[in-house]
């Protein structure tokens, strides 16, 4: 099965793509498709929820999503455009925030540092932004002078998603982004990202195992199982009506 | 920010000390060193407050000269070093591919020799004297940097927050100075003091095999290895500089574990 | 007697206050969840228990009880005798758990003594693969690796077993089976059980009784359902009210508002006050006691008048 | 066939190491100042012996024929004829291999035994923020004597007191071993001073690395006893850092093993070097940089074996996550 | 030259003997294993061939096997050794009566033959002793053992010069034959022959039974260890693992001082340090002899002999002090200025700033020299660098390249059995290794020729006094002080016999007469 191509603009389009990795020594090398034959959208101002069990291929899709892997075959295209060659161009229209809260954020780097990097990059002015973004996820503006290892899994995950949001990119991924955090920071927090979508309209993929979260952010659903997207569907369809037995396995353990 | 514990705040004192005392020096404190000023091999006493040597000069201006000598040289070479391998190591590691396996293989090349040996061979061809020992210092200490600064930039490369930094469009200087950089400082650092007690240690090795600086300049590997041929004798000869000597490669450890443990904040547990 | 019993414990980590006088107790063969947002201390709750928090942290008052031994005040080899007679811990990252160098069956072996049948141990957690004993721990998928150390926390059947998180890090569907696991274990061995957790329905659905923690303290305190069900404590109705697996498609759901606390010292008053649509004068000022509402037990100046 | 494939990937970059050493030393040895001629013939030598003595040696031919030529007859197991002793290398190098691999074997030994001890012991006592404050000063203090002070120090007090052990009096190991090893205990405790502090500071940052796993964690909770966590867990899991180390330290200890052997006058390979170093006698000088890195880059391959056995998450024969 | 001297020099070495350090004890038993550690084992790609060796470390092993005709006594008199005694019946005639009882340590006995082919070859050689024995005319033999040299011209170091190990007998029947190759194997006369030796570890002799004379040598076995590092030999005395050693530090006594049964003595040579002024390098700052004569007059030989050697060695002129009929030093025209002269002919050269670079080896106690040199040239407003290498390093830089690169550069001479033979190395022309950096000097070179035929005596002191003072003032290579050899044995293993002054470099020279008293 394929992805559909919504009427609305496409931000990303990834287009029968296939992602090959080679791992071991020369000449015996083991090939292990991570992706096959992908093919998925995501509209300005829409959010993609992809889910799948571990090892399916979802970090693989963000990284090619987000330019940082090249596909073995098929083409991404962001904004209409294949991924320019210099990702410069590209600075501050995307952002990501990953997986492993222990390793977001740069242990060397105040809080405030981290978050205010994205700006730095494009040569913006900081001003209030940092304090603002950093109150927006629900953190005292006194965090900015703290380092990562002050803070608790919960709050370094809130910093890395105030450094995303700071710049107000056009598309974020989300990889796992609130699988770490407390049932009441996660709500905290998938508001906040849809609020702020409300308010900026980017789009996002937003990269969870967890059902139930991916439900209440995600426009759409794509579900991903070793390496290929089994289904994709409009939430409301998919949660009332999935039309893969995969998916209907994986709704009936939520 | 963390303050140093007590006990690197006491090295750190303890190098103040003597680069105050390798300063006085310059300052031409505590007499010309090369000055013959007296009977030879005098025990301390007063015109010569630390004896003495062989030729009759005074040993009090030489240590001072010879612990300026020896920290500058080992500290330029250590800084040389620094330099040299935290830039290949840090573009090996976060490059990886023929980039790294050229770095490594060139490092590995210098490894394999013996350091001293390295040492000697660079002597020889450039001719004696402080460029020698401070290229030798740099050869010596080289591979060993450049290969845990790479290791440790491997590592760094893939966590998360270069990825993002990567995302937010950071260009490579900014992604290798901002957030590998000083991920790798605590290796830099910690190797840096170590590389600084090896390049003490090669410096007073080449005297000792007759490579060192030049006469009649002193240098702490100079005076210990004329002074270990009066142990008797005049044991003042060694006394002085070999004091100074330990004391400085100990401070210089103690201010990089100190400085290690600072910029790398590890929590303990307890077996109990 | 209670099994454990935690009395006005507070633990400082340096310039930061993880527990601000929490009581808890666990009779022998009850199953406790213990909820809160994170942050909340309930970690560091965990690791009292045992003595097992980091060096950094110190022991500001109150006291630990396990089977009425003050846990703090016991010499290194007595707080060892009491962990291997009466306690067991089950950790988040279940193949950091395990000994990387070694094979499961081993380390299991190194658990149970020379001698025992590793695989009835093995059997009893579902993992009936004999290959399982040969691997090491890296080989394992990350619900096998938890269910091997669920497997060596319950080797020597522990009066307690405190599991922080065990499957926080695992797919969905992988969680059912570890929990079902523990669960299946505890009770088949009588033993009690302190599951610390963020996912509020699971907690519901499996345990008899509920902790919520907040600040550092334990501010609600009662059986499952009631506590999940009809909350006394404010901040226990805003979290319960919060889970996105519960919100319809389409349904906004209202977290607790503002920011959860961070303690440098003792709370003057209620941590929650700053966050609580209730909050009166006092609550800000005055330390609130345990008050009994229904089955529950509070900390609440106005515990009564929450409506859930 | 795994194994099989890394051992030949293995090889591969070891020979181009060796090759790399090989081209290096060469040239050094070829840039070194002061002609052969000079120093192996004296002031005196007229300009025809110098010829002669180039032409005997292939000293005359262009320098990269000369590379050429060595690195065949090197390929062929022979290292040359050496200009002073007028004996083939290699049965020299081969008789005084024994004493420098014998010193750093002992030197090893010691460094293992004593520093990792030292190295567990002040980790699992430290205190935050590093503390320790004697380990880190002993530690440091193994690293501030160079070996040529303590050896010299050495040779002094034991040849002046009789404290038991001889210094200056080389015995062979096959004729009298235990004499033999009594004149070697000094040497290879001067060359290990520096080495145990090394491993002793490795293994403290290795352990204290192990210490935080949540593993240890688990055992502790388990309530088992220090020693025995330090025994089943923590020592196995420090163990790489450790190995890797022995790595370096070989190749740190060929070094000073140079000095340690000039200082007590052993007739090891370092010493060997040493002299032909400064009487220009290339083919020994070349022969024994290609075999101390020979060793090296041998030694590394076995540690990276040790290492993969020991983790066998870094394991060369491992199979992949899943 | 000037200056002040900081401290007296210790004076000679106490003798036990007129011209003796130590004399061995007949009454001690002979036989035993007599221990030995020297710094250097000699390496030369020559080999051992006796007539060419040049360097005294050679000279020094070899003269464990090999003998010459005659031999220097503790006074520097000529001796009989293969040659029982010999006539000189012309200025240029020798007779010399070769011994019958010797006998090559492969059994065979010497002849004439021997006598007569070893001459020739070395006469054939390139060996650069064939400068010191003169202008040799003819050799013939006369009988089977009457060997009869004839000169061109009268040269009066001859014999002193046939004392040497590269005038020594081969075995010229077997280096005829090709059975045996003198650079590999030793096959002499001497007293003993070698057992075994590994290079730069080890040398073993044993006695040679077949040696001529009676009772000797005394000790069955010589081991002679290879130390380069002085502190092992040190400890090898200390310790008893060596009887006997060699040692480089001029303050090994004190070093010594309180173990026990050593004692060191300080041999005088006739070696001596000198200065080497490069006058051909393109652009030489010391082309005008007035600069050089300065540097000869700040220089201050007694200050180097008490400071950089303790007092150890003397102040030498071009013939060696020490030897009977050299010159004094103080005599010399340098001698008599002062700073304020050496100043004054920099002045008049134009050279006030003097900055040259001061070239030496590492051995030690030429840095000492150096930086003493330093010190004293420093007084007239001369600044000397030191560029200190290692020997190798040295010796390419001072002799590998002509014209030579470097300014100055320091060095020592054998200063051998009698005052005329070195003066040769005065001559470039006749000495060859310092035609890169002399010029040659006509005059010199003539009085030099002039010195070497006039028989022993009054007038041939007044032509060396003519040497010395032409040699003072050409500057070229300029004399310092004498270069002393300390010996340390142990009194309780070994009675040795040592000359108080030595002329060939070679300690070992009366080894054979040396009584071990127990054997390690
Ligand atoms: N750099 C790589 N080299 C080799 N294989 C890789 C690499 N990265 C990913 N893989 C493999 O590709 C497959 C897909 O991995 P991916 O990380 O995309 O899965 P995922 O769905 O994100 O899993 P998880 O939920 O555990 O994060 C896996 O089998 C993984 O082992
Ligand atoms: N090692 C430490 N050093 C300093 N502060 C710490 C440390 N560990 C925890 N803290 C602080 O103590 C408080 C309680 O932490 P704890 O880990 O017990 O919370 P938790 O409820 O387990 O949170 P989570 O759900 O995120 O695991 C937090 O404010 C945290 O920042
Ligand atoms: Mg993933
Ligand atoms: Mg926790």
């Amino acid at each position: 099965m394929t992805g559909d191509t919504p009427g609305a603009e496409a931000i990303l389009e990834l287009d029968d793509v296939t992602v090959t990795f080679t791992a071991g020594p020369p000449l015996r090398r083991i090939r292990l498709d991570a992706m096959r034959h992908v093919s998925l959208s995501v509209a300005k101002g829409e959010t993609l929820g992809l889910v799948g069990e571990s090892g399916s291929g979802k970090t693989t899709t963000s990284r090619v999503a987000l330019g940082l892997h090249r596909p073995t075959s098929g083409a991404v295209r962001f904004d209409g455009r294949p991924f320019p060659r210099r990702r410069r161009e590209l600075a501050g229209r995307m952002q990501a925030v990953l997986q492993h809260p222990h390793w977001s954020l740069n242990p060397r780097m105040r809080v405030g540092q981290s978050v205010a990097e994205p700006l730095a990059v494009l040569g913006r002015p900081v001003g209030d932004l940092v304090t603002e973004m950093l109150g927006h996820v629900g953190l005292e503006e006194s965090f900015a002078a703290r380092y990562p290892h002050e803070l608790s899994g919960g709050q370094r995950q809130r910093v890395s998603i105030a450094r995303a949001l700071v710049t107000r990119p056009d598309f974020i991924v989300f990889d796992e982004a609130v699988s770490a955090l407390d049932v009441s920071v996660q709500v905290q927090i998938l508001n906040l990202v849809k609020d702020l979508q409300a308010e900026y309209g980017f789009s996002a993929l937003f990269i969870s195992h967890d059902l139930g979260a991916v439900r209440y952010v995600a426009d759409r659903i794509a579900v991903m199982r070793s390496g290929e997207v089994v289904e994709t569907a409009d939430t409301a369809t998919f949660y009332t009506a999935p039309a893969h037995e995969y998916s209907q396995r994986l709704l009936e353990a939520l | 920010m963390k303050r140093l514990d007590r006990l690197s705040l006491g090295g750190l004192a303890c190098l103040l000390v003597l680069v105050v005392f390798a300063l006085g020096s310059l300052a031409g404190a505590g007499g010309d060193p090369d000055a013959i000023v007296g009977p030879r091999l005098r025990p301390p006493g007063p015109g010569w407050w630390l004896g003495t040597d062989n030729l009759g000069r005074s040993m009090l201006p030489r240590v001072m000269e010879g612990v300026g000598t020896t920290l500058l040289l080992s500290s330029i070479a250590v800084l040389v070093t620094a330099a040299v391998s935290a830039t290949f190591g840090i573009i090996a590691g976060y490059r990886g591919g023929y980039l790294n396996e050229l770095v490594m293989r060139l490092v590995e090349v210098l490894y394999s020799f013996p350091a001293i040996v390295l040492a000697i061979l660079v002597a020889a061809v450039l001719g004696p004297g402080q460029v020698a020992a401070l290229a030798s210092i740099v050869l010596a200490t080289i591979p060993l940097m450049t290969r845990l600064v790479r290791a440790a930039a491997v590592a760094v490369s893939q966590r998360d927050y270069v990825t993002s930094a990567v995302i937010s469009g950071a260009r490579l200087p900014r992604v290798l100075g901002r957030h590998v950089l000083p991920n790798v400082a605590g290796t830099i650092a910690v190797q840096g003091t170590y590389a600084l007690s090896v390049g003490i240690a090669v410096e007073g090795g080449l005297s000792f095999l007759g490579f060192g600086v030049q006469p009649p300049q002193a240098s702490l590997g100079v005076l210990i290895q004329r002074g270990g041929t009066y142990m008797i004798a005049a044991p003042w000869l060694i006394l002085g500089p070999g004091v100074v000597l330990v004391v400085a490669i100990l401070a210089i450890n103690v201010v990089g574990d100190g400085l290690r443990d600072q910029l790398e904040p590890r929590e303990t547990r307890s077996l109990t | 007697m209670s099994l454990l019993s935690v009395r006005n414990l507070v633990i400082d980590y340096a310039g930061t206050r993880a527990l601000d006088g929490a009581d808890l107790e666990v009779a022998h063969g009850e199953k406790v969840g213990l909820v809160g947002e994170s942050g909340s201390g309930k970690s560091t709750l965990g690791s009292a228990v045992g003595r097992l928090l980091p060096r950094p942290a110190r022991r500001g008052g109150g006291e630990v009880l396990v089977a009425g031994e003050p846990v703090f005040d016991l010499p290194p080899a007595g707080v060892r005798r009491l962990r291997r007679r009466h306690l067991g811990f089950v950790f988040q990252d279940p193949i950091g758990s395990l000994d990387p160098t070694m094979r499961v069956g081993a380390q299991l072996r190194l658990v149970l003594g020379r001698g025992a049948d590793v695989n009835v141990h093995l059997e009893r957690v579902r993992l009936d693969d004999p290959r399982v004993a040969r691997a090491y721990p890296h080989q394992l998928s990350g619900g096998m690796a938890q269910r091997v150390a669920v497997a060596m926390a319950m080797a020597t059947s522990p009066e307690l077993l405190v599991a922080d998180e065990p499957t926080a890090a695992l797919d969905s569907q992988v969680r059912e089976e570890v929990l079902n696991v523990v669960f299946a274990l505890a009770a088949d061995a009588g033993t009690s059980l302190l599951w610390l957790s963020h996912d509020l329905p699971a907690v519901a659905r499996r345990c008899d009784r509920v902790a919520v923690m907040y600040g550092g303290r334990v501010v609600e305190h009662g059986p499952a359902r009631e506590v999940l069900g009809k909350p006394a404590h404010p901040y226990t109705a805003a979290l319960a009210g919060s889970a996105p697996a519960a919100a319809a498609h389409g349904a906004r759901l209202e977290p607790v508002p503002g920011r959860p606390p961070v303690l440098t010292g003792p709370s003057p008053g209620c941590a929650f006050a700053p966050r609580c649509a209730l909050a009166a004068d006092r609550c800000h000022h005055e330390r609130p006691d345990p008050v009994r509402v229904r089955d529950q037990e509070v900390l609440c100046h106005r515990a009564g008048e929450v409506t859930a | 066939m795994r194994l099989l494939m890394w051992w030949s990937g293995r090889a591969l970059s070891s020979a181009a190491t060796l090759l790399g050493v090989s081209v290096l030393i060469f040239a050094a040895v070829r840039l070194m100042p002061g002609g052969f001629a000079e120093t192996v013939l004296g002031p005196f030598a007229t300009a025809e012996q110098k010829a002669e003595l180039a032409t005997r040696y292939g000293l005359d031919q262009p320098v990269f024929m000369q590379y050429g030529h060595w690195l065949g007859t090197v390929a062929g197991g022979d290292f040359g004829i050496s200009m002073i002793s007028r004996q083939p290398v290699g049965a020299e190098l081969l008789a005084r291999l024994p004493v420098t691999a014998e010193l750093s074997l002992l030197a090893v030994a010691v460094s293992v035994l004593a520093g990792v001890p030292l190295g567990v012991l002040t980790a699992v006592r430290a205190r935050p923020g590093g503390g320790g404050a004697a380990g880190r000063l002993l530690s440091g203090l193994g690293v501030s004597v160079p070996e040529f002070v303590l050896g010299s120090l050495v040779v002094f007090v034991f040849s002046r007191y009789a404290l038991g052990l001889e210094v200056g009096a080389w015995v062979p190991l096959t004729q009298d071993p235990a004499r033999n090893l009594a004149t070697m205990v000094l040497p290879a405790a001067v060359l290990s001073v520096f080495a145990v502090s090394v491993t002793a500071r490795t293994t403290r940052d290795a352990v204290m690395g192990v210490l935080v796993e949540p593993y240890v964690t688990a055992a502790v909770g388990r309530g088992e006893s220090p020693w025995f966590i330090v025994r089943h867990h923590i020592l196995r899991n420090a163990a790489a850092p450790v190995v890797t180390l022995l790595g370096t330290i070989t190749a740190y200890l060929l070094g000073g093993a140079l000095i340690v052997e000039h200082v007590f006058n052993l007739p090891g390979v370092g010493s060997y070097i040493v002299q032909a170093v400064g009487r220009r006698d290339y083919a020994v000088v070349q022969a024994g940089v290609l075999l101390a890195a020979g060793v090296f880059i041998v030694m590394n391959v076995v540690i990276d074996l040790l290492v993969g056995v020991l983790d066998p998450r870094l394991g060369v024969t491992a199979g992949r996550r899943s | 030259a000037t200056g002040t001297t900081t401290q007296p020099s210790t004076g000679p070495q106490a003798e036990v003997e007129p011209g003796y350090l130590a004399v061995a004890d007949d009454a001690l038993p002979s036989g035993g294993t007599l221990n030995l550690q020297v710094h250097i084992d000699s390496g030369a790609a020559t080999g051992y061939d006796p007539q060419l060796a040049d360097v005294a470390t050679t000279w020094q092993l070899l003269s464990l096997a090999y003998e010459t005709l005659v031999t220097v006594g503790p006074d520097f008199s000529v001796q009989p050794l293969l040659a029982e005694k010999w006539e000189t019946p012309s200025p240029t005639e020798y007779v010399f009566h070769l011994r019958e009882d010797v006998s090559f340590s492969n059994g065979r006995k010497m002849t004439a033959d021997d006598v007569v082919g070893s001459f020739e070859r070395l006469l054939a050689s390139k060996s650069v002793w064939r400068g010191q024995l003169g202008a040799v005319k003819s050799v013939t033999k006369d009988g089977d053992h009457t060997v009869k040299v004839t000169l061109k011209e009268p040269y009066t170091p001859f014999l002193a010069a046939l004392a040497n190990v590269p005038a020594a007998v081969l075995p010229m029947k077997e280096i005829n034959d090709k059975s045996v190759d003198p650079a590999t194997t030793l096959l002499g006369t001497g007293p003993y022959v070698v057992k075994d030796h590994r290079q730069d570890v080890s040398w073993t002799f044993k006695r040679n039974e077949k040696y001529w004379a009676k009772g000797k040598p005394a000790a069955d076995t010589l081991n002679i260890t290879i130390a380069p590092e002085e502190a092992a030999r040190v400890a090898a005395l200390q310790n008893g693992s060596a009887a006997l050693a060699t040692l480089g530090n001029v303050d090994s006594a004190g070093m010594l001082a309180g173990a026990g049964d050593v004692k060191v003595v300080t041999q005088a040579t006739t070696d001596f340090y000198y200065l080497m002024l490069n006058t051909k390098a393109p652009a030489s700052k010391f082309a005008d002899p007035k600069v050089r004569q300065a540097i000869a007059i700040a220089l201050d030989q007694r200050q180097i002999a008490d400071i950089a050697l303790g007092g150890k060695g003397e102040p030498s002129a071009v013939t060696p002090a020490g030897l009977p009929g050299a010159c004094d030093p103080a005599a010399l025209p340098s001698a008599s200025k002062g700073i304020d002269d050496a100043k004054r002919l920099l002045a008049e050269a134009g050279a006030q700033n003097l900055t040259f670079t001061l070239s030496i080896y590492s051995t030690q106690p030429a840095p000492a020299v150096a930086q003493v040199i330093q010190q004293n040239l420093q007084q007239a407003g001369i600044t000397v660098k030191i560029e200190q290498m290692d020997e190798a390093g040295w010796s390419g830089k001072v002799y590998g390249k002509a014209p030579a690169e470097f300014d100055a550069a320091l060095s020592w001479f054998a200063g051998y059995a009698d005052p005329g033979m070195v003066t040769k190395w005065w001559n470039p022309e006749e000495a060859g290794f310092n035609v890169g950096f002399m010029t040659p000097d006509k005059e010199l070179n003539a009085l030099i020729d002039a010195a070497g035929k006039e028989p022993a005596g009054a007038a041939r002191e007044k032509a060396l006094a003519a040497v010395c003072a032409k040699a003072d003032a050409d500057a070229q290579m300029i004399p310092l002080v004498t270069r002393p050899a300390t010996v340390a044995f142990r009194t309780d293993a070994l009675s040795p016999s040592l000359y108080s002054t030595e002329g060939y470099g070679n300690v070992l020279r009366l080894v054979a007469d040396a009584r071990v008293k127990k054997s390690q």
